[in-house]
């Protein structure tokens, strides 16, 4: 496999990275679309409806007229607020989703993927740092449906964050690399993660359910409570910013999962992208089929399932692997 | 086992944890006699090993000379210090946490006493130091609990940071965080980077200066120790400062033995400054836990001199300097504890800190008169007292290495300390203008704990060869 | 080492852990809000650390043990702070502040 | 060879395009396109269609710090199991021991958290 | 054992006794520590018999091995140890102080307020000075110095009139520097005879025995002092002395202690403790650094000469018999000072004799004005008038004591001040002429002061009186008896100095 480590950089080096960077930006552009539209589309399904059908064949192009639509929206920015948090709240939460990505490998000669040691660190790192987006944004919007909003965000966010990465050092132990393309290696030589670390994957599912703020556990955003949570004061793009913001990370988080626990693009037969996009999608399907399936959970049995259920699971989870890993 | 005690009090300790949480009902005291009973066992294991050959696991942590003698003052300080907070759970109300986060803190303590790598010394110092935090600031209803313990927080934080920046140009000029290493590696470095060796010097003075609340340092030292529960007050001022010393030591020691004079002079003019501000700002301090606040700070000024001639002395003349400074820290300990333990009861029985409180004590309770007379005097430095004898085996290395200055400030202030010490006897002495009066009421324990800080103290003065002639046979200097 | 494109030299890395821990010393004395002072106080420690990974590649001896001490040293930041908070929080709820001007009950 | 740098000067331009994307789309694109028609009840802030009632910058529910602080202690512990996880196969029985040890700790840690009730949102 | 270490334990065991035994009186608390001191007294007096004659040596020696310092000079441990012994030098001081202190607790009020406690710090200060006077090592010395010091602290603080507190601490900080400037010199001194002074190269073993001190500082065997080392080491202890004696400008302690300080406690400080710094400067002064003082002899000459007349002087501007005595006390410390400047027989004799004789007087002169001050209340000059017709016997005692201290012939005064002044004369005779002012001013104070308090007209408070009682009888014929028997029979006493005297000038020689 090509990676950027084995050569120095070179102006032209440098321009194939500036072209490649761009082309994963355009193209998570589109994975957040269709995810969207597939999403509705999906759920629309479950709930016996249409889903999306007027814009464009089979309504393909509704997402791309809803983001036409909030790029003309008025920009409002509410007169209490902090204006300069306020206004860089959004692109503080996009940027690290974004990098997210530079680590994920999408495929076994994809050479825009960062080979770093410490990949799945580096994306736990930059999870954090989304965090503090949303707080500021909450904050600085000087509204108490976005403070109440944001500090659940962020405490939620936090939560399940231990549990996501105690999950993850399962697979770090079995595959004995922090860095993604080891991880997949490992997995080529064995057997897919997703069967020795089965408790791991479910911890991980969960997890990342509750970190990327979805249903069940999508109580920041209690529209019925909150009304949108700590974007409630954001309006056109900046709030188009956080919305995809999210939707990177449900683009992230499959990588990650697929990376993790099904082998990422390796598998027989088909090339590697292809086998990268079934696993992400199957990971994004999931989430959209429990949204459509579960309710949404109390708010005072969120963080102690977290803390208390599986947090123990996730160290469960390693002793097993370590022991058994000792022994066998 | 080389790192025997350690273990022995970090077991201690999660036992208690767990067991504090099975049993959340009732008299819980037994926790802390339990706590005991593990130090105890920690400090048979520490003499059992003390004239050990020197060895270190993963040549990281270990026995030697050193590790001995400072683990066996810690532990026996922490026994003091629980056997008081055993009284002082009784009649007031601290969560239990309190106990183990003391096993804790000593365990930070043996760290730094017995480690020969600078990132497990910074390990135990910051395991002590939050550890210490936390029981400053124990009684959460307490203000000046919290706010002691947020200053001490803020201060020692900030100590703690300079001592890193300072540990990091060391590693940096020398490829390596092992003390063992770099004691050989000490003269190239200071002949290569002389700048960056001094800085790294300075800074890791500096910030143990924080810890060891040394002029000028020293400002959380007496918020935080009236702030802080006594038996925490005394647990600041002898365990926490022995380990801190023992860990200083250490560090200088074995990384700066080669670089020579000068820069150990920087520690006497530090000892100076300590003693002489010390003393003075002690002078108009009517809250008896403050003054004796600003006494420890002058005592670590004290026990800091013998630093200065690190540098003067030829290493085979070290030996006299360990000895001076640990026979000063184990004299100072039993003299500052019993002092605590009667300001305490004292406070207990008047509701107040004032040292207006001590007026008549030698008409209520004699027997405690003169125990702490006997601490004052020791304190003061007052012949037939360990106190006396630290300071004149002090004073006679200061003679010898031709540091004779600092044996003279050191003389000087204590006698400008003679006026504060003096004043609390005066007090103790003084007629209570009441006609009846009541017998300060004093548990068994307290007089259990005062009586041992007693013997100590006096034993020490009178017979220091109990002390002396385990420590002369110490090979300090090894390797 | 790593032959870096740009070669960044060790001095302007220490300049870093310089200009960090003399900002984070300034903050720590100067700043008013005990938060503030909290956060000055994790810069210097983190300028500790930029010395120690720095030394630890590009030192005179370099060796891992640079990269060990800032993973400890990390730990005990956070170790530090949590408690820092926590006393914090414990300040605010008995005098509602978290100035630094207004530690001076001791001074009563 | 090994170059170390490299894959952090394609991170670097990962940041650098996902800055440009929301600048340039907010502040280069976006003014063009949108109409900009301020009005006092615009700029109000939300509260359900009623007028706001004093200010959001309020002290918040002290569980939030709660959660924090247990959120510093566990993820630095977390850290340290990552390069006990890449090490594994060469320390063997030693490394699993020490990790049961300070798991262990972990537990009692959490276990000690749970008993004191920090884990409950009340 | 030997006497001279019962001499110092006597006393001191009978403190712990005080402080151990339950339920003791002011009679039997009296007893108790007036026995042991006696103890002090009869052995002190048997040394004193059965000295050897023509010793000008330790004698009586005891030692105990104390603990040891271990290994810090290059191998060689520092042993300590409870050392003592009596010469011709202290054994006189030693029975003195025995003498004075045993008269002070009989001669004191039966009405002492917590009377075991007085008398326990009594009979520490007593064993305190005693072990200053008879240590034969310096550790002891520093020891029992500092329990003289804490003692006599605490007799000011504890039973002192009112306001004594701060005379007190006003005592103990001025005696503190004086302690520490001494133990910086003695270390010093110590170092330079007997261990391994770094300059000169030789290493000796450090010693802190004073016999072996005085032994290297004779035969300068080992350890040369360089000049200026050994220069400033004399000053340190200058300095320590000046402070310890009260010398201007280091005086004002004295008179405000003697002032707030109650009777036996003035007798002793008076009498006794303000003879220590003398005693250090002849012992380790002049025994150990000869040359030095002779090198220094002018500057302490002249200080003596300035003593003298500003003692005299300030002396005679007093209101208040106890700060007229203290004053005097400095005028004749200041002889001593002159007498040990001109380091010549005659003076260093007449300098002992003055420390005896001062002792006595000092200790009269306290002891007679407490005596009047029980019956009238006061010792304001201005109030007193008249008293001879009351209390006849008292003012005759007063008056012997005022002649001694002005040196008239047959009392001790005339001996110490005429052997002084010889010695003076042969050294420092311009500064010696200066001194003789002194001389003439102390008479015009003393008689002036003895005119207006027991001749002219009577004063009102002086009607009605008694004169001495039983109790007030025995200290004060037996001190008189003293101060003239040493006046009339001076070889008394002076064959103990004579010895000693040779022995230290055979060093200087």
């Amino acid at each position: 496999m090509w990676n950027w480590a084995t050569h120095p950089v070179s102006w032209l080096s440098f321009l194939g990275m500036l072209i490649g960077t761009v082309v994963i930006l355009l193209l998570t552009l589109v994975v957040v679309m269709y995810s969207i539209y597939w999403q509705r589309k999906f759920i629309g399904w479950i709930q016996l409806r249409i889903g999306p059908n007027r814009v464009g064949p089979f309504g393909l192009l509704q997402t791309a007229a809803d983001v036409f639509k909030l790029l003309i929206k008025e920009d409002i920015i509410p007169n209490k607020v902090d204006r300069v948090l306020f206004m860089i709240a959004p692109i503080i939460a996009f940027v690290p989703s974004f990098m997210a990505l530079s680590v994920i490998p999408f495929s076994r000669t994809h050479v825009f993927t960062a080979n770093i040691a410490v990949g799945a660190l580096f994306y736990l790192a930059l999870s954090a740092i989304t965090i503090h987006g949303v707080m500021i944004g909450g904050w600085a919007s000087n509204n108490k449906y976005a403070l109440i909003g944001s500090m659940r965000s962020a405490a939620q966010m936090l939560s399940f964050e231990i549990p996501l990465g105690m999950s993850i050092v399962g697979v770090v132990l079995m595959a004995g690399s922090i860095n993604l393309n080891d991880i997949i290696a490992g997995q080529q030589h064995s057997v897919w993660y997703i069967i020795p670390q089965v408790l791991g994957c479910i911890v991980f599912l969960i997890a990342s359910t509750g970190e990327l703020n979805r249903t069940p556990f999508d109580l920041p955003e209690a529209e019925s409570e909150l009304v949108a949570g700590y974007h409630t004061e954001y309006s056109g793009f900046r709030f188009a910013f956080f919305m995809l913001t999210e939707y990177v990370y449900l683009f992230a988080m499959a990588g990650l999962f697929a990376t993790l626990f099904l082998g990422g693009w390796s598998g027989p037969w088909l090339p590697g992208w292809l086998w990268f996009a079934i696993k992400a999608l199957i990971y994004i399907t999931f989430q959209f089929w429990v949204q459509a399936t579960m309710p949404r959970m109390r708010v005072d049995k969120v963080m102690p399932f977290a803390w208390k259920v599986l947090l123990p699971l996730a160290l469960f989870n390693l002793v097993i692997t370590a022991v058994l890993k000792a022994v066998l | 086992m080389t790192m025997g005690p350690m273990i022995v009090v970090a077991a201690t300790g999660f036992v208690v944890m767990i067991l504090e949480f099975i049993f959340r009902k009732g008299d819980r005291r037994w926790l802390t006699v339990l706590s005991m009973l593990g130090v105890v066992a920690a400090l048979v294991v520490a003499i059992i090993h003390f004239n050990a050959k020197p060895t270190f696991a993963l040549n990281t942590i270990g026995v030697d000379p050193f590790a001995s003698v400072f683990s066996v003052l810690i532990l026996i300080s922490a026994l003091l210090v629980l056997l008081f907070t055993l009284d002082f759970s009784a009649k007031s109300d601290v969560p239990a946490e309190h106990t183990y986060l003391i096993l804790f803190a000593v365990v930070g303590a043996l760290t730094m006493a017995s480690s020969i790598d600078l990132v497990t010394l910074y390990v135990g110092l910051e395991l002590l130091s939050v550890a210490s935090y936390v029981l400053v600031a124990v009684r959460t209803h307490s203000i000046r609990s919290v706010e002691g313990g947020i200053k001490y927080m803020l201060m020692g934080a900030l100590g703690s940071a300079v001592l890193l920046y300072g540990m990091s140009f060391i590693y940096g000029i020398s490829g390596t965080t092992n003390l063992m290493n770099l004691s050989g590696a000490g003269l190239q470095m200071f002949s290569t980077y002389p700048a960056i060796t001094v800085i790294g010097f300075l800074m890791m003075l500096i910030g143990m200066g924080f810890k060891l609340s040394l002029v000028p340092f020293h400002m959380w030292t007496p918020d935080a120790y009236a702030g802080a529960p006594t038996p925490i007050t005394s647990f600041l001022a002898t365990l926490s400062k022995a380990a801190s010393f023992g860990m200083l030591l250490r560090m200088l020691v074995f990384i700066f033995n080669a670089p020579g004079a000068h820069l150990f002079y920087w520690a006497g003019i530090i000892a100076a400054i300590t003693m002489i501000v010390g003393n003075f700002i002690a002078l108009p301090q009517r809250n008896m836990k403050r003054l004796l606040a600003f006494s420890s700070v002058a005592q670590a000024g004290y026990i800091l001199v013998p630093f200065a001639m690190f540098g003067i002395a030829q290493s085979a003349d070290w030996a006299g300097l360990f000895d001076s400074i640990s026979f000063y820290l184990f004299a100072y300990t039993f003299m500052t504890v019993g002092a605590f333990a009667i300001v305490y009861l004292l406070e207990r029985d008047k509701g107040s800190l004032d040292s207006d409180a001590l007026i008549g004590l030698y008409q209520r309770s004699p027997w405690l008169a003169v125990a702490l007379t006997i601490f004052v005097l020791s304190l003061a430095g007052m012949p037939l007292t360990a106190g006396f004898l630290g300071k004149f085996y002090i004073f006679v290395d200061t003679m010898h290495f031709s540091t004779i200055w600092l044996g003279v400030i050191l003389f000087a202030t204590s006698v400008v300390s003679f006026y504060y010490y003096i004043g609390w006897l005066r007090k103790v002495y003084q007629k209570e203008p009441v006609a009846e009066v009541t017998a300060l009421s004093a548990s068994p324990i307290m007089h259990t704990l005062v009586a041992v800080c007693v013997i100590g103290t006096l034993a020490l003065g009178i017979v220091p060869a109990l002390l002396l002639h385990p420590l002369a046979g110490l090979p300090w200097i090894y390797g | 080492m790593g032959a870096a494109p740009f070669p960044v030299p060790t001095g302007s890395l220490l300049a870093l852990g310089a200009l960090l821990f003399c900002i984070g010393l300034f903050g720590a004395l100067t700043k008013r809000n005990l938060i503030i002072v909290l956060v000055s106080i994790e810069l210097m420690l983190n300028a500790a650390n930029i010395n120690l990974v720095t030394f630890s590649r590009l030192g005179v001896a370099p060796s891992l043990s640079g990269q060990v001490f800032s993973l400890f040293t990390m730990t005990v930041a956070a170790a530090e702070i949590a408690v820092g908070l926590a006393l914090l929080l414990a300040l605010f709820r008995l005098r509602k502040t978290s100035e630094v001007k207004d530690l001076n009950i001791h001074k009563w | 060879m090994f170059h170390y740098w490299n894959p952090y000067f394609l991170i670097v331009l990962y940041v650098v395009l996902g800055i440009f994307l929301p600048v340039a789309s907010i502040w280069v694109i976006g003014p063009i396109l949108r109409p900009n028609k301020p009005s006092e009840a615009k700029g109000s802030t939300y509260e359900s269609g009623l007028e706001p009632v004093g200010d959001a910058h309020v002290r918040y529910n002290a569980r939030y710090y709660l959660f924090a602080l247990m959120f510093v202690v566990f993820d630095v512990e977390t850290l340290f199991l990552y390069p006990w996880a890449v090490a594994f196969k060469k320390l063997g029985m030693f490394a699993l021991t020490e990790m049961l040890i300070f798991i262990v700790l972990l537990v009692i840690g959490l276990a000690y958290a749970w008993r004191k009730k920090v884990l409950e949102w009340t | 054992m030997s006497l001279s270490f019962w001499l110092v334990a006597a006393p001191l065991i009978a403190a712990v006794l005080l402080l151990v035994l339950p339920k003791m009186g002011g009679a039997a608390s009296r007893g108790l520590a007036i026995v042991g001191t006696l103890v002090s007294l009869v052995l002190a007096i048997v040394m004193w018999l059965s000295f050897p004659s023509g010793s000008t040596g330790f004698e009586f020696i005891g030692k105990i091995h104390w603990f040891t310092l271990p290994a810090m000079w290059h191998g060689t441990d520092l042993s300590v140890g409870l050392s003592f012994g009596v010469d011709g030098l202290s054994l006189p001081l030693a029975a003195m102080t025995a003498f004075i202190s045993v008269l002070a607790m009989a001669g004191a009020k039966r009405d002492i307020d917590r009377p075991r406690l007085y008398y326990f710090w009594l009979s520490m200060v007593t064993a305190g000075l005693l072990g200053v006077f008879a240590a034969l090592d310096l550790f002891t010395f520093l020891v029992a110095l500092e329990v003289t010091l804490f003692g006599s602290f605490f007799l000011i603080q504890l039973f002192g009139r009112p306001g004594s507190p701060k005379a007190a601490i006003k005592f103990l900080i001025y005696r503190g520097f004086a302690t520490v400037a001494m133990l910086v010199a003695l270390v010093g001194i110590a170092y330079g005879l007997t261990g391994a002074y770094s300059h000169s190269g030789i290493s000796g073993n450090l010693s802190f025995s004073i016999p072996t001190m005085l032994n290297e500082a004779h035969h300068l065997s080992s350890g040369i002092l360089p000049a200026g080392v050994a220069g400033a080491l004399l000053l340190v202890l200058l300095l320590g002395v000046f402070i310890e004696e009260a010398f201007v400008p280091f005086h004002t302690w004295l008179p405000t202690t003697h002032e707030y300080a109650d009777t036996p406690t003035n007798m002793v400080i008076g009498g006794l403790l303000t003879k220590t710094g003398a005693y250090v400067l002849l012992r380790f002064g002049v025994g150990m650094l000869p040359a030095q003082i002779q090198h220094y002899g002018m500057l302490i000459a002249v200080f003596g000469v300035i003593n003298i007349l500003y003692g005299a002087f300030a002396a005679w501007a007093q209101k208040d018999w106890r700060r007229l005595i203290a004053f005097g006390g400095i005028s004749h410390m200041g002889l001593v000072l002159l007498g040990i400047a001109s380091f010549s027989a005659a003076g260093l004799q007449g300098a002992m004799f003055m420390i005896v004789s001062s002792g006595l007087l000092t200790a009269l002169l306290f002891f007679l004005t407490g005596a009047i001050e029980d019956r009238t209340n006061t010792v304001q000059l201005k109030d007193l008038g008249g008293l001879s017709k009351a209390m006849p016997m008292i003012s005759g005692f007063l008056l012997v004591a005022a002649l001694g201290s002005l040196g008239l012939p047959l009392t001790s005064g005339f001996i110490s001040e005429i052997q002084a002044f010889i010695g003076g004369f042969t050294a420092y005779p311009a500064a010696s002429f200066v001194g003789l002012g002194g001389l003439i001013l102390s008479a015009v104070y003393l008689l002036y002061a003895i005119q207006k308090t027991t001749f002219g007209p009577t004063a009102k408070l002086a009607e009605g009186l008694s004169d001495a009682t039983a109790r007030e009888y025995l200290p004060t014929i037996l001190l008189t008896a003293f101060v003239l028997l040493i006046g009339i029979y001076p070889n008394l006493i002076g064959h103990l100095f004579g010895l000693s005297v040779q022995g230290l000038l055979g060093i200087g020689g």
